[in-house]
């Protein structure tokens, strides 16, 4: 069989960075290839090359047997490769059919005027037919993150593309959507187009896919059939080295109390009558259903939203936060769900990120700032996370997700935080930082620190928690200690199926 | 009622208006007249023409302070391509003025697009340089006197009036009002009616999503910007046409007006939302403003006071209807 | 300043700064015009800087005349005493200083002024209404509250057609900036209030007349236009069939000729160490119909 | 060498203005006589004022266009309070000066930060309304006139020089350079080594990420208003005591030049970047080329030109240096 389309021996170098050197892979028609790797592997530069957003500095893209070098988007999407970007791809102020539909308007009247009827009706069926609830008419910047993820794959599913390419489509998705997901790359296959998926996600690749191809450093090593390997081979094809159990769970003794929550209620009804409480030397896992307003408890009890009733207590005393600076200051930290959104200046330097929260405290005489304990500090902690980067004057929009995550900590930790919160914390983060970064949360709450840990990934949740609460409708739906807890009675307790049960 | 409720709330900007238009009708015996309504829509149709230009770079998330620059040196070059034909009639007249607003609009809002989109100047600055150079060039080329001595066909289009009565021996109608009223609705419709105008949109909302949908936004950024001048342009030929005259300090400052009615109008300076009809409300709030004032013979100096407190007011005021809807 | 020697001035060609109000002006580019004449006449070399009706700016380039080592400097200053420590810092580095169209009367460092009085075009104005007005009737004045010349045009108006017995009755139609559109606006408005029934309009500028006459027409009105300046389109106007039946008189000053005397007043001093007078008011006239072709 | 090359990448806009200084200097012979020299670093004060408050609220994304405005207000402020005292020595001038600035500064900015961190009115329409509210106060307590009558020493601050001799009788070095420099210096130091600096750029930077990390993202921007408008304010009584009178029209449209300058330094549009030093670099190359071009006696009509096109140059010249770096 004759590939759809092939990648050969493709170079591309950044200014200063070799993102991809002589990769060569061929995709087929009718199959889900993965491409597994690294955070910074490759995998998005590689797609991007594809797809016409960046010019390869060597090598060539074959596609239906011919050489193709697209200049733009349009030229790709024209030929039939259509793209789900990582970054989520959706502009707010339009309505859900005119994203769905942008850059491929139907049109009426000498091919000028918008045929907006048709396409609110054609963008509704498609919606419908995969089962989301979501109005063609709604304006995107009212969806939530999850449901805007499920437009952009509407988006595709309008294209009737040979070529499906989806980068990270899951990681702001919870198991509902991601069935629906997959329904919709079974008619894909079955309808013979290639589909280039990409995920951090084992489970996800094993579940689906037919073919892997894993990425280190930018070069390829390996194409499996995903019948013939194990999920270890995989890791240490990627990782280059064997990794053991990467959850490493491990022992913890709670402590005293640090955090208690009674009958926190929002003021729009975003949680409801939400108690639980945290100590020290202890991870909580939250789970839920995207949506079922965890975020919203964790940034009402940062001072950073308004609650209407309930009782926070910091170490036993009653505290109310009016804004996040009262809530650093008894101590608490909040990372956030969305890095590039509310938890870093990307345009700054790793230096300044860490100590932001601590710069007050941390002052020279009238506020003059101590720039020798910015370098100290910076680059201890740099070290004691292994951040990986030339430096602490490096501007951290050039790190790996994983080491961004890892600079997050390290602001937090810097500040003196007793209770940490995390907000899917791992999200788009590769397997190996994912270990490192859970092996850090173990040091923290060894040294007396707690931590709120707020996630989608259920494997995530069940291997590390001490505690896992979860939620439902804003609601806390129960409580399991780690020991009695599995999928399936987390799912039962947060779907909506359960709810009479 | 709870419909009307919130279709208030969502057009707290009309209701501004009416207030307005209420609040000078009681305390002036002329607003209402049809001579003071017919010179209030002629009166607004410069800001409007400039409103509508503006509407389309702000959705873009961009701004144009060339724009009274762009419309006094095209109504200079108007007048003076005027010049060469004495006997022109009122059908060549509006000739000119047209080819000489597309003319210069659209060099010079090609002039813009092009540094923003290929080399990278933001807007601001883009059209602060523009702006400057514009206004030069306009000095250099009628060596700082108006250019005058035009027939009075040239004025048909900018002072002419139709529907001659008995007690209106001049017209009742303004001709620039209904001209300003065809191009606005045009400009209305292409925005929201037509694909192009939905790229406008999505640009503004998300360069990058639009980018990777297969919008040339570079195309959509440069169209944009040379409407905006054409505009800018048009506005600057009515004046010329007005006064029967090219006038190298005209419209000078006129951008921040443009740009205050075009937000009163609820368009977001950040982008990605906006309408030319909303912006309307924005231009005539300005109009009412200035007329009513004129008619109660408030000085200059109060004038500036007023209409600075009122735009923030009434941005103020709309914006927490809506926060609340 | 020391009085230069005979002999070395008849050879050295004199350099002379001036400062004009602004060159958006065609009245001061007239008043260039005469300078620059003058300055072929009578052999000097001039620098005419562009003053943008701001005194800070006018101040820098006093300044900067200075550092260019100019033999004298002659500027308009756009209110009164805007400019005077620069001129006196000019006049302590031995270099005598002018002034034309506005004077300062803060300082007496100036060596002579040269421009037309204001107060008396206001007179001639108000008599012109007068002369245009029935009795009983409204007239109007679109003035420009901020340069003094304005403000004394506006005064002699005001006093003429207040003594007057014809009983007129005065409106204040707006300050107009300068800006010809805005004071076509300012007209409507007011004949939008006044039912069309001004009877005559007197604009202290002729941008105010441009716009003025645009208004008159579109409103239909017939009310009379005297413009004040005396510029080219003024004239053109007056003589127009049309435009003429409107704007029919113009007080008009004679740029050109302050331009000359001036430049002549400047020569004067530096080669005799004094001026024969030192306020030189050139009269302003009236221009109709009659006179506006020549 | 390698490094001598990226420096220069880096800061190709002193290298540009070193190049400007060189044509001048070749081109005319009085350019770099000390006069001229001394005239230009005492030129550039005030809009090297207005610049380095611009660079503080540019930093936060912002923009405020009312600074010519606010000058205006606190020139005729400080010269109607100067009246009240006809026998002031120097000292109770300079007091005077600096409390003007400090309560007409500290009100329009206190206003314009009011306005936008809790009324949620964007910058660009707060400080519009500002600049006409400002200017239409300004007329209003003076009557449209200029306040004068005041004495000598009033303009000691402004006008004055210091190191007075023969060939020199006003003195050399101008006080207003040096009274400039101080303020600048520590104001670049407020913004570049202490912990309210470092908020500025936090907050620029990212407005969420700021206020999740603790910092009071309203009070950083409530300040660096203040900062803004008491330095606009500031450069508006320098002018006041430089022409020893308060002009209601001073200042008018500065505040073109001195976002020009902030932007030429390097501060971008669109905050989180951006230095008061280097700002300064901006405004000298402004202050460079007018002066240089008034002394080519080129006319003021293609200075417009030039200075637009040399503005564009800067910015473009400037960037596709940083981005092959
Ligand atoms: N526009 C760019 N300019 C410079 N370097 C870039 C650019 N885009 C990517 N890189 C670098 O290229 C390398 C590959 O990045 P890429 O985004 O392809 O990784 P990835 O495999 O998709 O990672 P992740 O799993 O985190 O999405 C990284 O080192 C990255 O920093
Ligand atoms: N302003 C609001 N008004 C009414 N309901 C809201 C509002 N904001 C959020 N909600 C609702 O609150 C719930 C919580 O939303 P959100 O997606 O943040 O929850 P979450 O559990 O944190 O999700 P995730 O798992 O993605 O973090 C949703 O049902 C949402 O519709
Ligand atoms: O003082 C001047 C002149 O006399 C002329 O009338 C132009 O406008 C004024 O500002
Ligand atoms: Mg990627
Ligand atoms: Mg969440």
């Amino acid at each position: 069989m004759n590939p759809c389309l092939q990648v050969k021996n493709i170079s591309k170098r950044f200014l200063g960075v070799k993102a991809l050197t002589d990769v060569s892979i061929d995709f087929h028609s009718g199959e889900m290839h993965c491409l597994l790797g690294e955070n910074g592997a490759g995998k998005s530069t590689l797609i991007k090359i594809i797809s016409g957003v960046y010019d390869a500095t060597e090598g060539e893209v074959i596609f239906n047997g011919q050489k193709v070098s697209f200049q733009n988007p349009r030229q790709a999407l024209d030929a039939g490769i259509s793209v789900i970007h990582q970054e989520l791809s959706i502009a707010n102020d339009l309505t859900v059919a005119e994203n769905i539909f942008l850059g491929a308007e139907q049109r009426q009247g000498f091919k000028m005027l918008l045929d907006r009827k048709r396409m609110n009706k054609e963008a509704q069926e498609i919606l419908d037919f995969m089962k989301v609830d979501i109005q063609a008419t709604q304006i995107a910047r009212e969806l939530t993150a999850a449901q805007q993820q499920m437009v952009e794959i509407a988006k595709v599913m309008t294209k009737k593309a040979k070529v499906v390419i989806m980068d990270e489509p899951t990681s702001s998705l919870s198991g509902h959507e991601i069935n629906a997901l997959f329904e919709q790359i079974k008619i894909l296959k079955k309808q013979n187009v290639a589909i280039i998926y990409i995920t951090h996600r084992l489970k996800e690749m094993f579940e689906m896919g037919d073919r892997v191809t894993v990425l280190r450093d930018g070069c390829k090593v390996e194409t499996f059939n995903i019948a013939d390997v194990t999920e270890k081979e995989l890791v240490a094809s990627m990782v280059g080295r064997e990794i053991q159990d990467y959850y490493n769970r491990q022992e913890h003794t709670a402590k005293e109390e640090l955090l208690r929550v009674e009958g926190l209620t929002g003021k729009k009804g975003e949680f409801k009558n939400v108690s639980f409480r945290a100590c020290a030397g202890e991870i909580i896992g939250f789970a839920g259903l995207v949506g079922a307003g965890r975020t919203e408890v964790m940034e009402a009890i940062f001072g950073a939203r308004d609650y209407s009733s309930g009782k926070i207590f910091v170490s036993g005393k009653e505290v109310v936060f009016r804004n996040p600076i009262e809530a650093i200051n008894a101590h608490i930290g909040l990372v956030t769900e969305d890095r590039r959104r509310t938890g870093l200046m990307l345009n700054a330097m790793i230096k300044n990120n860490i100590v932001l929260p601590s710069l007050s405290k941390n002052s020279k005489k009238f506020g003059f700032l101590d720039l020798k304990w910015e370098k100290e500090v910076s680059e201890d902690y740099v070290d004691k996370l292994k951040v990986r980067t030339p430096g602490i004057n490096t501007v951290i929009a050039n790190l790996s997700g994983g080491n961004q995550q890892k600079v997050i900590l390290a602001k937090w930790l810097l500040a003196n935080s007793k209770i940490l919160i995390l907000d899917e914390p791992t999200r788009g983060i590769d397997v190996n930082a994912k270990s490192e970064f859970y092996a850090l949360m173990n040091a923290f709450v060894a040294n007396g620190g707690c931590i709120i840990m707020v996630s989608s990934e259920l494997p995530e949740v069940l291997g590390n928690s001490d505690r896992i609460i979860v939620m439902r409708e804003g609601e806390i739906a129960g409580e399991l200690h780690y020991k009695d807890a599995t999928e399936q009675n987390v799912i039962e307790l947060a779907s909506l199926n359960s709810k009479n049960t | 009622m709870e419909k009307l409720k919130a279709w208030l709330k969502k057009n707290m900007v009309i209701v501004f208006l009416i207030g307005l238009c209420i609040g000078f009708g009681v305390t002036t015996d002329t607003f209402f007249t049809t001579k003071n309504v017919m010179n209030l829509t002629s009166q607004m149709a410069i800001n409007a023409l400039l409103a509508t230009g503006l509407t389309y770079v702000i959705i873009l998330g961009g701004i144009d302070i060339s724009v009274g620059s762009v419309a006094a040196l095209a109504g200079v070059f108007s007048a003076m391509v005027g010049l060469m034909f004495p006997n022109m009639s009122v059908f060549l007249s509006i000739i000119i003025l047209i080819v000489s607003s597309l003319i210069i609009g659209g060099i010079c809002g090609f002039f813009n697009g092009i540094m923003i989109t290929k080399f990278k100047v933001v807007p601001m600055i883009t059209t602060l340089a523009t702006m400057t150079i514009a206004r030069g060039v306009t000095y250099i080329v009628t060596g700082g006197t108006a250019v005058f001595g035009l027939p009075t066909q040239f004025s048909w289009l900018g002072a002419g009036r139709l529907l001659v009565t008995d007690s209106h021996p001049n017209g009742i109608i303004p001709i620039i009002t209904l001209f300003t009223i065809i191009v606005v609705a045009l400009m209305h419709i292409l925005l929201s009616k037509t694909v192009f105008g939905r790229h406008v949109y999505a640009t503004g909302s998300n360069l990058q999503v639009a980018h990777l949908s297969g919008i040339n936004t570079n195309r959509v950024i440069l169209k944009s910007h040379i409407l905006c001048s054409i505009m800018a342009a048009l506005g600057g030929v009515l004046v010329a046409s007005k006064l029967q005259n090219g006038q190298p300090g005209a419209c000078e400052g006129y951008e921040m007006y443009a740009i205050a009615s075009t937000v009163l109008g609820g368009t977001s300076l950040s982008g990605g939302s906006g309408s030319v009809g909303r912006a309307m409300f924005g231009v005539a709030i300005i109009a009412v403003i200035n007329n009513g004032m004129n008619l109660l013979s408030i000085s200059s100096y109060w004038q500036k006071v007023v209409i600075g407190s009122i735009i923030l007011l009434a941005v103020i005021f709309d914006m927490s209807q809506k926060k609340k809807a | 300043a020391e009085k230069p020697a005979e002999g070395d001035s008849a050879k050295k060609e004199l350099t002379l700064g001036f400062i004009v109000g602004s060159r958006e002006h065609v009245f001061y580019n007239l008043i260039e015009e005469g300078i620059m004449t003058a300055s072929k006449d009578l052999g000097f070399k001039a620098i005419v800087l562009d003053g943008e009706l701001d005194s800070n700016v006018t101040s820098d380039h006093i300044n900067n005349l200075v550092a260019q080592g100019v033999d004298a400097i002659a500027l308009s200053c756009n209110d009164p005493g805007g400019t005077t420590p620069a001129m006196e810092a000019a006049d302590k580095e031995g270099i005598p200083v002018f002034t034309f169209d506005c004077t300062s009367d803060v300082t007496d460092v100036v060596k002579c002024f040269v421009g037309t009085d204001n107060v008396e075009g206001g007179r001639l104005g108000g008599q012109e209404t007068v002369r245009l007005a029935e009795a009983g009737k409204t007239v109007g004045i679109i003035n420009f509250d901020e340069p003094q010349s304005c403000i004394d045009r506006r005064t002699g108006w005001e006093e003429v057609v207040k003594a007057s017995d014809k009983k007129l009755n005065i409106i204040d139609i707006g300050n107009y900036e300068g800006d010809a559109a805005k004071a076509e606006q300012l007209m409507s408005d007011a004949l939008s209030a006044n039912k069309n029934d001004i009877a005559v309009v007197f604009a202290v500028g002729d941008p105010a007349a441009t716009g003025a006459l645009a208004a008159i027409k579109a409103a239909g009105a017939d009310t009379k236009i005297i413009g004040f300046d005396g510029n080219p389109e003024a004239k053109a106007a007056i003589l127009d069939a049309e435009n003429g039946k409107y704007w029919v008189s113009e007080i008009s000053q004679n740029p050109i000729e302050i331009g000359k005397q001036i430049s002549q007043n400047m020569v004067d001093y530096l080669n005799n160490g004094s001026v024969a007078e030192s306020k030189i008011m050139i009269a302003p006239y009236i221009i109709t119909a009659e006179n506006a072709a020549k």
